[in-house]
């Protein structure tokens, strides 16, 4: 079977971003509550925790979540639009500039970390 | 998905959408501010604005995500439906208590 | 052999206009009814309702009258229509059309003041026909198919296809259908209290042609068969354009619409010369018939394109102008690869619509108690010329009645009637005979019998035509006979079906040939080169064909001329 | 142009497989053509569907090169990547024998979507009047000329991923009746719509209306359908 060509389109890639952001951003935030509600344990561990995100890595997957969010926001707010405003084509263009603006932010955010 | 959960995904969704610029604000200002975790905490001590901002999000998320994660069972894997509404629900919940716990250390003095 | 064996109260066999009206009458009637539509398609995507471009004639409108839509049926069917049928569809259309836009779900076009739009078409003296833009029958087909569908009550078999009628055992009425399953390949009979014959004509035995590919005859073969009346066969409607693509695509044959001549396009032989003018005055514009009758003539002197064609011309008025007036049509071409709005496009005239059918009764009866007819199966009113819009008028307008007519017709006559088993045994045989003869080219047949058909039974007849038709068709009819398809797997087994098909086209065409020749005058569709004169209008005729003991009997039968005579108008007497 | 072509089919049931053939290229060809020769040249068994010819019965779709198209108005020029054709039947519905798929699921769907005009009226009134500028007259125009080819069906994921999930055309024709003035079903249709797996199981992919032939825009359709059913639900309308 060739390649179903609907998955081959733009706007099909743009809901695939959705979802798995989406879908990262729901694995993710279990875990950072969990280190947030360490704070309740004072403060020496928080700093532990927060010295232990200076690592480079850390600080990739962080820029990481930042663009998940930026991405996933911007993509369902895309969304929300389409829904619920009268109708306008050109979506593709559309989710592809957000996504790139969430990409932009990604790197913002990398950026200044270091 | 029905008009019920829709209802909530989508107005949760969209009540979301400001939480998470000013939630990125945040970030990028205390980043560019160099705070540190205590000074961090100093600020949200004993606020009720960050306790409601952030016990929002928190409720927000819990639905939203559950929702959201309910969806991608159904369409993703072959579990019957039973066990994803149930596993959903878990997930939002376990979201919301971790997520309040969180708020609570944040903002509790 | 032991086949599979149904009951069921009503058996409809087909689902056009007439089929799924019928259905839809007959469950409205007595809910309790065991109804079976069985169709050769899928439910309501297959036949030539769907296809209805134009619209549905109707006089609904202001200024309009039942009066008016009759003369105008009448003078188009040249006199020959049978007048109580022709009078039957013009009023109960009014009645059909209110019923599809307020129970069917319809949506017709409106003029702004919120009044149905009623469109011109050619041959009528008033703007009655109703539409939805230019795809009509997709708007009626599929809101008929709806509301089938949303009447479990009514049983479907799609893609079961009828082979023959079977006689009750005293032979004196119609015990049920011998049917193909076509997805298993497996026979089937079913037996029924009443059936409707809604198979829907459809002259597919010509070189070029419009219906759709399901389409070949099969009603009128089984009626044939059956030893029905069939009257009016001569009468075959050619549609002047039809897209030209060359013999081996499925494109050739299909309709660019009338409204492209309307609009002033141009008809061009092969030296690229305006030919028209050479036989009417009113060029492009000329009727139907006409035009196709110029074309052909243009084709035989072999003025053609290289291709065999003619082109139509529309650039000169503005590609442009051309992309937006006929949308759809552009946009038809252009996927198959033709340029309609800036370039030729090749056209040929095309067999549209079948006139002749069975002979029956303004409640759908048929001679033989059981058996019920509508659609373009049935005949008498049109005559010699069905205008356009009509067709899809008379399909919903007796596919109703009949659908009200069975149920009361059960009423009186409770039971199934057991079949003729000897028949039953026969008829399983003949469906079965092409696996037994040695596998060989049905299609290289099938453009035999097209080439005989457009040739020498085609829009030009003569006698010396007509009989070396006739003598084509025999020989085309023992080679068929002699051509068997491979017995490997008999489920959905096209090259099967496609030789049934031919084997309903090649006796229909006999009867089509046979009547051309009882028929020496020309009128409407009809027209012979050795009688051009349609002949004394007070005297006119029909022709009947019927088989006895595998011989088919040609008669004239008169005209009665109930409602209206020759010279008269119903008009002059309404103005008085 | 190559003067053949390499075309691979569809052959059996689900379980089935492709076979190649050479077809002979013509200048007027379609895939409905070209699958036709194989019928009438090469394989007399080979099974597929047709009707009309012309883009008006929505019976020929198939899976050509991965993408469901109607065969009759498909020109092969316009398909062949290096002379080479792959055509399958119709993704997302039971095949029933090599490129004829089986169309009952979605019809059945079209009837829980409550795709059907539920009358207010008989035969005996007039035809009620309408004002075609309305803009809820230009709102069922605009989506009323589906042809239930399928082909949006077939090239919607989540009809693939939820086996319930209403459908694309099946919900641009309950739009059609909801903005159908004359329809008086409008009440249990939102409810049908509304259910599990209905309008706002849609992920808006856009695919439907990418592909579908007659250029209708059901994405559009079901994003009218989301909002009228919101807007009753928040009413308490809706009563799931
Ligand atoms: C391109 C085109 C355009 C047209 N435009 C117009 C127009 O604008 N206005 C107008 O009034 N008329 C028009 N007509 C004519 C009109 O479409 C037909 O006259 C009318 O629809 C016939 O309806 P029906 O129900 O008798 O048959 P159909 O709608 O043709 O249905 C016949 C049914 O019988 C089935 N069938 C056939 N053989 C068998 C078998 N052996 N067993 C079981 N089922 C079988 C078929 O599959 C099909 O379902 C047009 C026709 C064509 C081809
Ligand atoms: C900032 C605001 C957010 C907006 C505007 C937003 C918007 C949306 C929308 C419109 C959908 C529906 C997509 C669809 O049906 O195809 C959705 C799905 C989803 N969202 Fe969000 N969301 C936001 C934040 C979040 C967050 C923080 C999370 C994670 C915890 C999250 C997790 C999910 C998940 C898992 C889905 C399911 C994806 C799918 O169905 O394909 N969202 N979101
Ligand atoms: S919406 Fe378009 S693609 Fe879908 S069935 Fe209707 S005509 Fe075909
Ligand atoms: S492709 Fe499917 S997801 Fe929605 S927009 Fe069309 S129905
Ligand atoms: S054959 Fe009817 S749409 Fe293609």
């Amino acid at each position: 079977m060739s390649m179903l060509a609907n998955r081959t389109r733009p706007l099909w890639f743009a809901a695939m971003i959705h979802r798995l952001s989406g879908l990262g951003l729901a694995i993710f935030l279990p875990f950072h509550f969990l280190v947030l509600g360490l704070a309740i344990r004072g403060e020496a561990q928080l700093d532990t925790f927060l010295r232990w995100t200076d690592q480079p890595l850390v600080k990739f997957s962080e820029s990481a979540l930042v663009g998940l969010l930026a991405v996933h926001m911007l993509g369902g707010l895309r969304l929300l639009a389409l829904e619920n405003m009268s109708w306008r084509g050109g979506q593709a263009v559309r989710a592809l500039g957000l996504i790139a603006i969430a990409a932009l932010v990604a790197v913002y955010f990398l950026v200044r970390v270091f | 998905m029905n008009v019920a959960l829709y209802a909530w995904q989508r107005a949760t969704a969209a009540l979301m959408a400001p939480l998470v610029l000013v939630h990125l604000v945040v970030i990028f200002y205390a980043m560019g501010a160099g705070l540190s975790a205590a000074q961090m905490l100093a600020r949200t001590r004993g606020s009720i604005a960050w306790g409601l901002f952030y016990g929002v999000f928190v409720a927000a998320v819990s639905v939203h995500a559950a929702i959201g994660v309910r969806t991608i069972l159904i369409e993703w894997t072959p579990l019957p439906r039973r066990a994803i509404d149930g596993f959903a629900i878990l997930f939002g919940l376990v979201l919301a208590v971790l997520g309040l716990r969180a708020v609570a250390a944040v903002v509790l003095p | 052999m032991p086949i599979e064996r149904v009951r069921t109260d009503i058996l409809i066999l087909g689902s056009g206009g007439a089929g799924l009206f019928a259905a839809l009458h007959a469950h409205a009637a007595d809910p309790k009814l065991d109804i079976t539509v069985a169709t050769k398609g899928l439910l309501g995507k297959c036949g030539c309702t769907r296809m209805v471009q134009g619209g549905y004639n109707v006089s609904l409108h202001k200024g309009d009258s039942i009066e008016r839509h009759f003369m105008d049926t009448i003078e188009g069917g040249k006199w020959l229509p049978h007048q109580e049928l022709a009078w039957t569809l013009v009023t109960r259309a009014v009645e059909r059309v209110r019923e599809l836009e307020n129970e069917i779900g319809c949506f017709f076009d409106r003029n702004a003041d919120g009044s149905l739009h009623g469109k011109a078409f050619a041959g009528q003296t008033f703007d009655r026909t109703v539409h939805k833009g230019d795809l009509t029958g997709i708007e009626i087909i599929s809101r008929l198919m709806e509301q089938v569908w949303a009447r479990p009550g009514i049983r479907q078999l799609e893609e079961h296809r009828a082979v023959a009628m079977i006689p009750s055992k005293d032979g004196a009425s119609l015990s049920g259908l011998l049917m193909i399953d076509v997805r298993t390949g497996a026979l089937k009979f079913i037996e029924a209290q009443a059936v409707l014959l809604a198979t829907g004509g459809g002259p597919t035995m010509y070189r070029y042609h419009t219906p759709s590919g399901d389409k070949s005859m099969d009603g009128l073969a089984m009626a044939l068969r059956f030893g029905l009346p069939l009257r009016d066969m001569e009468m075959v409607q050619f549609h002047p354009t039809g897209l030209y693509g060359g013999a081996e695509t499925r494109m050739t044959g299909t309709v660019l619409e009338e409204g492209l001549r309307g609009a002033g396009g141009y008809l061009l032989n092969g030296e690229m010369r305006r030919f028209m003018g050479d036989y009417d005055p009113k060029l492009e514009r000329a009727t139907r018939d006409v035009v196709s009758r110029s074309m052909y003539a243009e084709m035989r002197a072999g003025r053609t394109t290289k291709n065999g064609g003619l082109y139509i011309a529309m650039s000169h008025l503005g590609p442009d102008k051309v992309r937006k007036m006929f949308k759809g049509m552009v946009e038809r071409c252009d996927d198959c690869g033709f340029d309609l709005a800036g370039g030729l496009v090749e056209v040929v005239p095309t067999a549209h619509y079948f006139m002749g059918g069975v002979v029956c009764g303004v409640d759908t009866a048929t001679e033989r108690p059981g058996l019920f007819v509508a659609g373009e199966d049935a005949s008498g009113m049109h005559g010699a010329n069905r205008l356009g819009g009509n067709g899809v008028a008379n399909s919903t307008v007796f596919g109703g009645i009949a659908g009200d007519t069975m149920p009361r017709w059960i009423a009186a006559n409770r039971g199934h009637r057991p079949p003729d088993e000897g028949v039953l045994d026969a008829e399983v045989a003949r469906a079965l005979v092409p696996f037994a003869a040695k596998p060989g080219d049905v299609n290289a047949l099938r453009e035999k019998l097209m080439d005989t058909m457009w040739n020498d039974v085609g829009v030009l007849r003569d006698r010396a035509g007509l009989d070396r038709g006739l003598a084509a068709l025999d020989t085309i009819e023992a080679e068929l006979l002699a051509t068997g398809v491979a017995d490997g797997n008999r489920a959905f087994n096209l090259t099967w079906h496609d030789w049934l098909n031919l084997r309903s086209l090649i006796e229909t065409s006999r009867v089509i040939t046979l009547a051309a020749i009882q028929r020496e005058n020309s009128r409407g569709a009809h027209f012979r080169e050795d009688f051009p004169e349609p002949g004394d209008l007070d005297s006119s005729t029909y022709t009947v064909a019927r088989q006895r003991g595998g011989k088919i009997e040609m008669t004239n039968e008169p005209v009665e001329f109930t409602i209206v005579r020759p010279g008269q108008s119903l008009l002059a007497d309404a103005a008085e | 142009m190559a003067d053949t072509l390499q075309v691979s089919l569809w052959r059996g049931g689900s379980d089935g497989r492709y076979v190649d053939y050479a077809v002979p290229a013509r200048e007027s060809q379609t895939v409905l053509d070209v699958v036709t020769y194989v019928q009438r040249h090469l394989d007399a068994t080979l099974s597929y569907r047709f009707a009309c010819r012309v883009g008006m019965c929505g019976s020929c779709a198939m899976q050509v090169n991965g993408r469901a198209r109607w065969t009759c108005r498909t020109h092969v020029s316009k398909v062949a990547e290096g002379g080479k054709l792959t055509v399958a039947p119709l993704e997302n519905m039971p095949v029933i024998k090599d490129l004829a798929a089986d169309m009952r699921e979605f019809f059945g769907k079209w009837q829980r979507a409550k795709g059907r005009f539920a009358p207010s009226k008989t035969r005996n009134d007039p035809v009620e009047p309408i004002d075609p500028a309305t803009p809820q007259r230009r709102a069922a125009d605009a989506a009323i000329e589906c042809i239930n080819c399928g082909v949006c069906y077939a090239s919607c994921d989540t009809v693939k991923w939820d086996k319930d999930y209403l459908g694309p055309a099946q919900l641009n024709r309950a739009w059609t009746l909801v903005n159908d003035v004359r329809d008086a079903g409008n009440r249990e249709r939102l409810v049908a719509v509304s259910e599990g797996s209905g309008c706002h199981s849609c992920h808006s992919h856009q695919s439907c209306q990418e592909f579908c032939p007659v250029g209708l825009n059901p994405t559009r359709s079901i994003a009218g359908l989301k909002r009228k059913s919101l807007a009753a639900y928040l009413k308490g309308e809706l009563k799931p």
